[in-house]
């Protein structure tokens, strides 16, 4: 059978050539960079060429860059680090109602703390309202963040001109930028904001690796206490491996951009155009242009996501939803929510997110997979039937 | 998988029983599209008994398995025996299910409840089968 | 040149074993476990199977286990999770005054949260005192946190004694054992501990992971918030790779204990007799024999450690010092310093840790470079002048 | 190494005049072995002029480095120019220290001075010599 991997919003594989220079850091080269001899100068010489790749993908300066163990811990590490490090100046904070758990529940953790939390809408699309945020910034408002882009819908946010508004407030301003880094350009001089968050696994890199970038002089209090590593802002031992395949995979992602982009959007656009011509009943979610490269995210009324899923799986294809019954927790993704999509409509959610080495064969198979299975669920759909009927209660 | 047993997955992959009975002797339906899982039953009742079992579900992996082997235990029971399937009953015949997906062995287990009691307030139905059947002994 | 590492307590090399085991999950094997489909499903199934092993490893089930990014990170998580959780009951926290950073500035990070702090003492030999303990602990105390041993002095606590006289006031018991698990016997029921950190890289696994063992029934509350990864206890993707090499590097160091005590302690021992032996003025910091199989450390009088260290790895040999001028905050080794060793000495700190790919060719070769080179400093050193010379100022 | 230059590394491993000087003409000793370092420098002046220097240095690896290449620098320099040696022309002689390392090229130039000073403050010697050269002259 065919296998056909599309959910690399949920992790990218490793590509070769990373794999190939992660490899001398398992083996021989197992130094702490901490330590003072040769296996030591091997381990931090290692990580701080990477630091400097990882820099000048995102047009920082290497000095800048903090590497975290994943988006999640950089996530935290900036939403708590920069607001307890203003926190003299205000206690409240802006983020978007899409944001990322990581960014979300942090938020959260600070609400007990004592701060204040504003979460600004979005539209049907995805896209935060840009008056909304200005609305919200207030005389105490310290901390804003918007991501960068969604991995889910695939939505990306005009984040300069919302970082402008933050900064005329003289707020600090955060994007969580895990989902586009290595994916789209990615500058946080054009971006024009204050810290950044990025994650290996989401650009070909390993897993257990992130990096935040902090602007020079930005305060940021650590989070990981502990040891003097990463100039004193993440304690712990330098996960020198991860480090190193994170720059190479930045390296990469820096020279391929243009061509992964193209090969992405094409394969995206036959997806995107093929699902919706084969199949009724099927909406795009996220903002049709505004979007990542490789995302392809509907809603399929009358049926239910992780069904779908199964289905798909049955036949080798990996993909993924929002639906409540693919959460552990049972509630449908917040981030469909908040673009307003009807809880009913949200249970079909399906992601096809695409990667580089997928082709335009592995599209044509999941187009051909797909009618079938909304067929099978469908003709064991009571809504589907009451809409048949033309009932209330179908749609 | 959620780490679901072989047995959910061969019901999943293979649901018995779907569909929609005409003019069927009861109707439960049960769950809410919004929540994420929706069942219809339906049944036949013949002489106190389940003569035949189908049902609709929207809804997950879960759902859909729990919908099937419900029919399956249903089919054929007397009306009280068929009331005594039980959401534990349901999980133990699916060898099992992820501790999220309790829920939808509850749902299954009621659908057919109300399928029965549906069955059994339509007018004369209840009386007129128990006495039908007096009549016939005697 | 012979290359000789003895730095085992930086971090340790990666057992072949290991590494061949982690490489599928870096190849084909690259999914994320929180995916529904096959490649989820094999990254799920792999981080249970090690969640296995080292709950195998340390006498737990592996629910209780949770997987962090570091020794480091399941200090923070168990030191301010824990205290978190219990602050209802009271705010005063209890540690020894030799705990490793992750542990010390956590509690100081609490400190600055409204938590109180005590710092039980050890004496010469870095044993803690049962009875400060006792004295320290208050009603209000809610938490005792004391090492199992000591990487830099190599001192191992009876840590089931001191846990039970936080019980028996009610306190949970944490014990940071990133320096013995895998290295010595360590079982949470034998222990009688309520929670317990371990490390990867401390036992030949991979760097980047660590885990926090947490008693069924003890509330901690989440460090890094984000998604339901680990049962809600620490959000972020599972670094699956490390995640298996953790498994196969605790299951490995379950069936090898024995033998690598013995390897480690002979070596350790002809180290330790040899250097003694042959150089004067040289001092074992830590006990006698309470001590972790592969720790040999010593101060050497009227000479520094970073210089020794220098001309050691100039003949190839990797060690440590807790010397003021390796530190880069330039402070001697707040262990050596609590365990009440004049700084003047503590500057003459020296590390050898032992690992298993050690030899006894290794040890002599240390044994025969040390004297010209302890020599050949102190020829150059104006302490060791004035002693020679009777002088004031010597010793 | 913590990023030492080639130069400090080959002046660490080669120090060039360590010892002691017999009956010097000044002493001068920083530091203090409880903070990680103590230099010792010992000048011998002939004429105005640093005829020898020698140091002991207990200390890291640029503690020693520094010695040895402030001990260069000094080397028949006057003493107006062995003043004239500043921690900052000491760390550039070495191709750079590591930022938490200055401290030791401070220490370098200190104990020089000092040597100077002690040698200056001698009763006499310095009056003595200066003396003596104007009497040359004349
Ligand atoms: C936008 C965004 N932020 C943060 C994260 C968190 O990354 P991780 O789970 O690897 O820590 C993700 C993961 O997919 C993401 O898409
Ligand atoms: C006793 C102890 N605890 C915690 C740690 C922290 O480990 P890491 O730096 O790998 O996070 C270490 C590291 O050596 C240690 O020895």
């Amino acid at each position: 059978m065919r296998k056909v991997y599309l959910d690399h919003a949920a992790t990218t594989p490793i590509l070769p050539e990373v794999l190939e220079a992660i490899l001398p850091y398992f083996k021989d080269a197992y130094g702490n960079p901490q330590s003072l001899h040769g296996w030591g100068d091997d381990a931090r010489e290692a990580i701080e060429d990477a630091r400097g790749r990882v820099a000048d993908l995102i047009g920082a300066q290497p000095e800048e860059i903090i590497f975290t163990s994943s988006g999640t811990e950089s996530n935290n590490l900036a939403i708590k680090g920069l607001a307890m490090a203003q926190q003299s100046k205000g206690k409240h904070i802006v983020i978007s109602a899409i944001e990322h758990f990581s960014v979300l529940h942090s938020a959260r953790t600070l609400e007990k703390w004592g701060f204040e939390l504003t979460l600004v809408p979005v539209d049907r699309c995805g896209l935060v309202d840009r008056e909304d945020v200005a609305k919200n910034i207030r005389e105490d408002t310290i901390l804003v963040s918007v991501m960068h882009a969604n991995g889910e819908v695939g939505t990306i946010q005009p984040i300069r001109e919302i970082a402008r508004l933050a900064k005329e407030a003289g707020a600090i301003f955060h994007t969580d930028a895990v989902a586009t880094t290595g994916t789209i350009p990615v500058n946080v001089k054009e971006l024009t904001v204050d810290a950044l968050s990025l994650a290996g696994n989401q650009l070909y890199g390993p897993k257990g690796i992130g990096a935040l970038w902090v602007k020079k002089g930005v305060r940021i209090i650590p989070f990981l206490d502990g040891g003097v590593q990463e100039g004193g802002r993440r304690a712990g031992t330098e996960n020198v491996p991860a480090i190193v395949g994170l720059g190479k995979a930045a390296e990469l992602a820096k020279e391929e951009m243009e061509s992964r982009m193209e090969h992405l959007s094409a394969l995206r656009n036959r997806l995107i155009g093929g699902l919706l011509s084969r199949n009724e009943h099927v909406t795009l979610t996220g903002h049709p242009t505004q979007r990542l490269p490789g995302n392809a995210s509907f809603c399929i009324e009358f049926i239910e996501g992780e069904a779908t899923l199964m289905l798909l799986s049955s036949k080798g294809v990996a993909a993924s939803s929002g639906s409540a019954c693919t959460s552990r927790a049972l509630k449908a993704s917040h981030v469909l929510t908040a673009m307003g999509i009807p809880p009913e409509i949200a249970q079909g959610s399906l992601l096809f997110s695409l990667g580089l080495e997928n082709t335009e064969e592995d599209v044509d198979y999941v187009l051909e997979a797909m009618p079938p299975i909304v067929d099978k669920l469908r003709q064991m759909s009571p809504l589907y039937a009451k809409f048949l009927k033309g009932e209330r209660g179908g749609r | 998988m959620p780490v679901y047993s072989d047995k959910v997955m061969e019901h999943f992959m293979n649901p018995r029983n779907v569909g929609e009975i005409e003019n069927p002797d009861g109707i439960g339906e049960v769950g809410n599209p919004v929540c994420g899982d929706m069942m219809t039953f339906y049944i036949k009742v013949d002489d106190n008994q389940l003569s035949d079992v189908k049902f609709k579900t929207f809804g997950c992996g879960a759902a859909i398995a729990v919908s099937s082997i419900v029919s399956e235990m249903a089919m054929g029971k007397t009306l009280e025996k068929a009331r005594k399937i039980t959401p534990a009953l349901v999980a133990q015949e699916l060898e099992g299910l992820p501790k999220n997906k309790y829920h939808c062995s509850n749902l299954g287990a009621q659908a057919l409840n109300k399928a029965i009691d549906d069955y059994l307030k339509k007018p004369g139905k209840k009386v007129k089968s128990k006495k039908r059947r007096k009549d016939e002994k005697e």
